[in-house]
């Protein structure tokens, strides 16, 4: 790899230096804007003991739910951990720590991360569970909780285009927590539908900068649909 | 009558003025989008990334990549942005959001609310309901007025654990509009064919009751 | 003003409300991209008794400066107020406020005032002057200090495009605080140079979604270059 | 012979690897991009909102819309990306920068910097530098040795306000360079024709002399 082109040519090395019991800050909403394939990677690598950071865990057989079955994961930090029946079998028995976090406080902690910001103070949780063993103070007359940022080992990160120098562009609502995960990991690995020469990409259009990017490779993806929903035809 | 779910929608509806940028939470919130009043505009916020939430797409415009918060398939309206999660919860966090409506368990007079766990059931998560609730100026919450069993749902104080603290003024049930008032709930009109009779015994918080309480209308 | 439509037709009505003592946030880098026909308005109206907080306060004849002359403003805060004699002048006779706010410090407050997050912690100013009188703290090893959001009366903003809904697209480097001034007004103020039907920006590429805005007016900028750099020719 | 400004600045250049992402302040730190080592890609950082500057403009290309954090017209390099002043601290704060490159009035032994403030002098802010110093892994700061008057700026304590604390590690003065550890500076390298004692002369702070300090390379 020289100068600024971040191209990887296989999985394997994309996801290269994962170890057991790291922290992986994942991408997605649901299964929109996941990337499928880095965690496909992480499963046949066979990692445990992993932290994931993510909205959701992916469903019984496709996403981060496939990290399930071999019990790769020990904890992990989600808003939102419905559709997936060996979850619910994992947590219920405590085989996985499950951290419930908002889903606005989760984006805004990877943001931080990335953004060198250690602790912020938010309305939301407070007087809720989320806030028992956080700090509390009343600024300006209201109520908030201190919460503290999270970094990754790695970040794994879906985008829809790609340069070369890792400058990124999302598309649609499978951007949802990508941008802010890219920022967050000490190592970042971006799986995308297609990969430019760097400066074909309008500068002004960018929406994660390359400075951010550690590793970009050309993926193929199933993009399933959680809730397929049609309009009854007139 | 109970209100229907649509009706519920219905009413709720009528609080939505042109210019409105609105979050719809899942279930009967859902259904507030079908009843907008004529000749307004909404807009309508998904806070997984979308400003400006359309209808359900044909099978030719569906797209893996557009979706809502309850992970339906979406298209956008005239207008629309997309961005990510931490520009969607600035947006809900920081109050732009003029109008939200979402669903709960139980809310009590001192505007708690209860919405996302049950001890003992499997625990979902909050998803970004505490976000929601701890942002928004302007919030309702739709709900049935008690449960199948007869318990109510508007207490004195919250049993469940809170989605928010004190972040509640307006409930439409099945059964009428109340107002959250300085640690009061506040009649504010009926539904048609219930009694306030009815709306009190099933109102287990403090409920103010004045001395002429208006009929819903649609 | 029905529905969205956020236009405005004269620098009057897109100022109007604008009182004695409120706090204006305006977006702009040096004098790139500051919203300039609104801040001569704001000359224009004579309105007393203004908190600025802007990275910079203009020049002499140009920008913020112009509010200098008539004692408009009562306090600055700002990162860099370097290029203007009678801003001097006003500082060292203490006519005139500044509380100096570090540039990444001063663009997360603004942020944080439009994203609800009412305070957070920074390593910037640590053990400086602009730590005198903030709470300080360690947090995993490093310290860091506790710095407040910034909300404002009203935003003054320089974009390039708009539609009618008020959905913002900014230039080059002329995007600096804007986006940021932009989320934290009560009422959010744009002038921009081109003003589209909504729906003809593509909503992938939206810096500023329209939530954020209330009234749009199209202006015609004279865009004064600071320090004009040229190549030598070869 | 002390160093010219360009030569200060083409030993910088040295410490700058490909793929470095760099952020130079005005000044001396300006110059290095002149001295770029040859095969190496490096991509600049403007705080104001500008990773990928390009050089200065042509006439025909010069641009309001595009300047540097030193308000100088610009252009941009190939794969350049805008972005906001909040995304662009966050960058510099979150420790993405590679190399910070920042001139300085006084640095003392445990790291300290003050670069932006001389009590009883006009005050004209500190701009980025705060959050450069604090945010930034790896800086170099340059600036002369000593003063027209030949008072040390490499001092055991600052004098002046500081714009950072315990964040500096390494200095390229126009006579050495100095790296900063555990409470020390240490000589790592003299300048083409300065003697060891001239340095030792000029430093204030404890100054640890290896037994043979090797020559500046050009």
């Amino acid at each position: 790899m020289a100068g600024f082109d971040k191209v990887v040519s296989s999985y394997e090395e994309a996801m290269a230096g994962l170890e057991d019991n790291m922290t992986i800050i994942a991408g997605g909403f649901g299964l929109c804007g996941i990337p499928e394939n880095l965690i496909s990677e992480i499963e046949k690598r066979g990692t445990k003991g992993l932290t994931i950071v993510s909205n959701n865990c992916g469903v019984d057989n496709f996403g981060l739910g496939l990290l399930l079955p071999n019990r790769q994961i020990k904890k992990i930090i989600a808003s939102y951990v419905g559709e997936n029946a060996e979850f619910e079998r994992q947590m219920m028995s405590g085989e996985l720590d499950v951290e419930l976090t908002p889903q606005g406080t989760l984006a805004e902690k990877m943001r931080a991360g990335g953004a060198g910001i250690p602790a912020f103070f938010t309305a939301t949780g407070y007087g809720t569970p989320v806030a028992e063993g956080k700090e509390e103070r009343e600024i300006g007359g209201k109520h908030y909780i201190l919460e503290h940022a999270i970094k990754g080992d790695f970040a794994i990160v879906k985008a829809w285009k790609a340069d070369r120098y890792g400058n990124l562009i999302f598309r649609k609502t499978a951007r949802n927590f990508n941008p802010m995960a890219a920022t967050a990991g000490k190592i970042t690995v971006v799986e995308v539908e297609e990969i430019v020469e760097s400066g074909e990409l309008d500068p002004d259009q960018i929406h994660t900068p390359g400075i951010y990017v550690n590793r970009i490779i050309l993926g193929t993806f199933e993009k399933r649909i959680e809730q397929r929903t049609i309009q009854a035809t007139q | 009558m109970t209100l229907s779910r649509e009706q519920m929608a219905q009413r709720v509806a009528q609080e939505i003025q042109d210019g409105f940028y609105v979050n719809l939470g899942i279930g009967i919130p859902t259904l507030v989008a079908n009843y907008l009043p004529a000749g307004i505009e909404v807009m309508l916020q998904s806070e997984n990334g979308l400003l400006g939430m359309g209808q359900f797409p044909t099978e030719e415009t569906v797209d893996a990549d557009l979706i809502n918060a309850g992970k339906q398939t979406v298209t956008v309206a005239k207008g629309a942005s997309f961005f990510d999660s931490a520009e969607s919860f600035a947006m809900i966090r920081g109050g732009h959001v003029d109008l939200t409506v979402l669903g709960a368990f139980e809310v009590d007079v001192n505007g708690n609310i209860a919405s996302y766990m049950i001890p003992g059931k499997l625990i979902k998560g909050m998803g970004g309901a505490m976000d929601l609730v701890a942002g928004a100026e302007n919030i309702i919450v739709t709900m049935t007025h008690a449960s199948k069993h007869g318990q109510s749902k508007l207490l004195a104080n919250c049993s469940l654990p809170l989605t928010g603290k004190g972040c509640i003024k307006k409930v439409l049930t099945d059964l009428a509009f109340i107002e959250i008032k300085a640690g009061k709930f506040h009649l504010i009109e009926h539904a048609p064919g219930v009694t306030v009779e009815e709306i009190v015994k099933l109102t287990e918080g403090e409920l103010v009751v004045p001395a002429k309480v208006p009929e819903m209308k649609f």
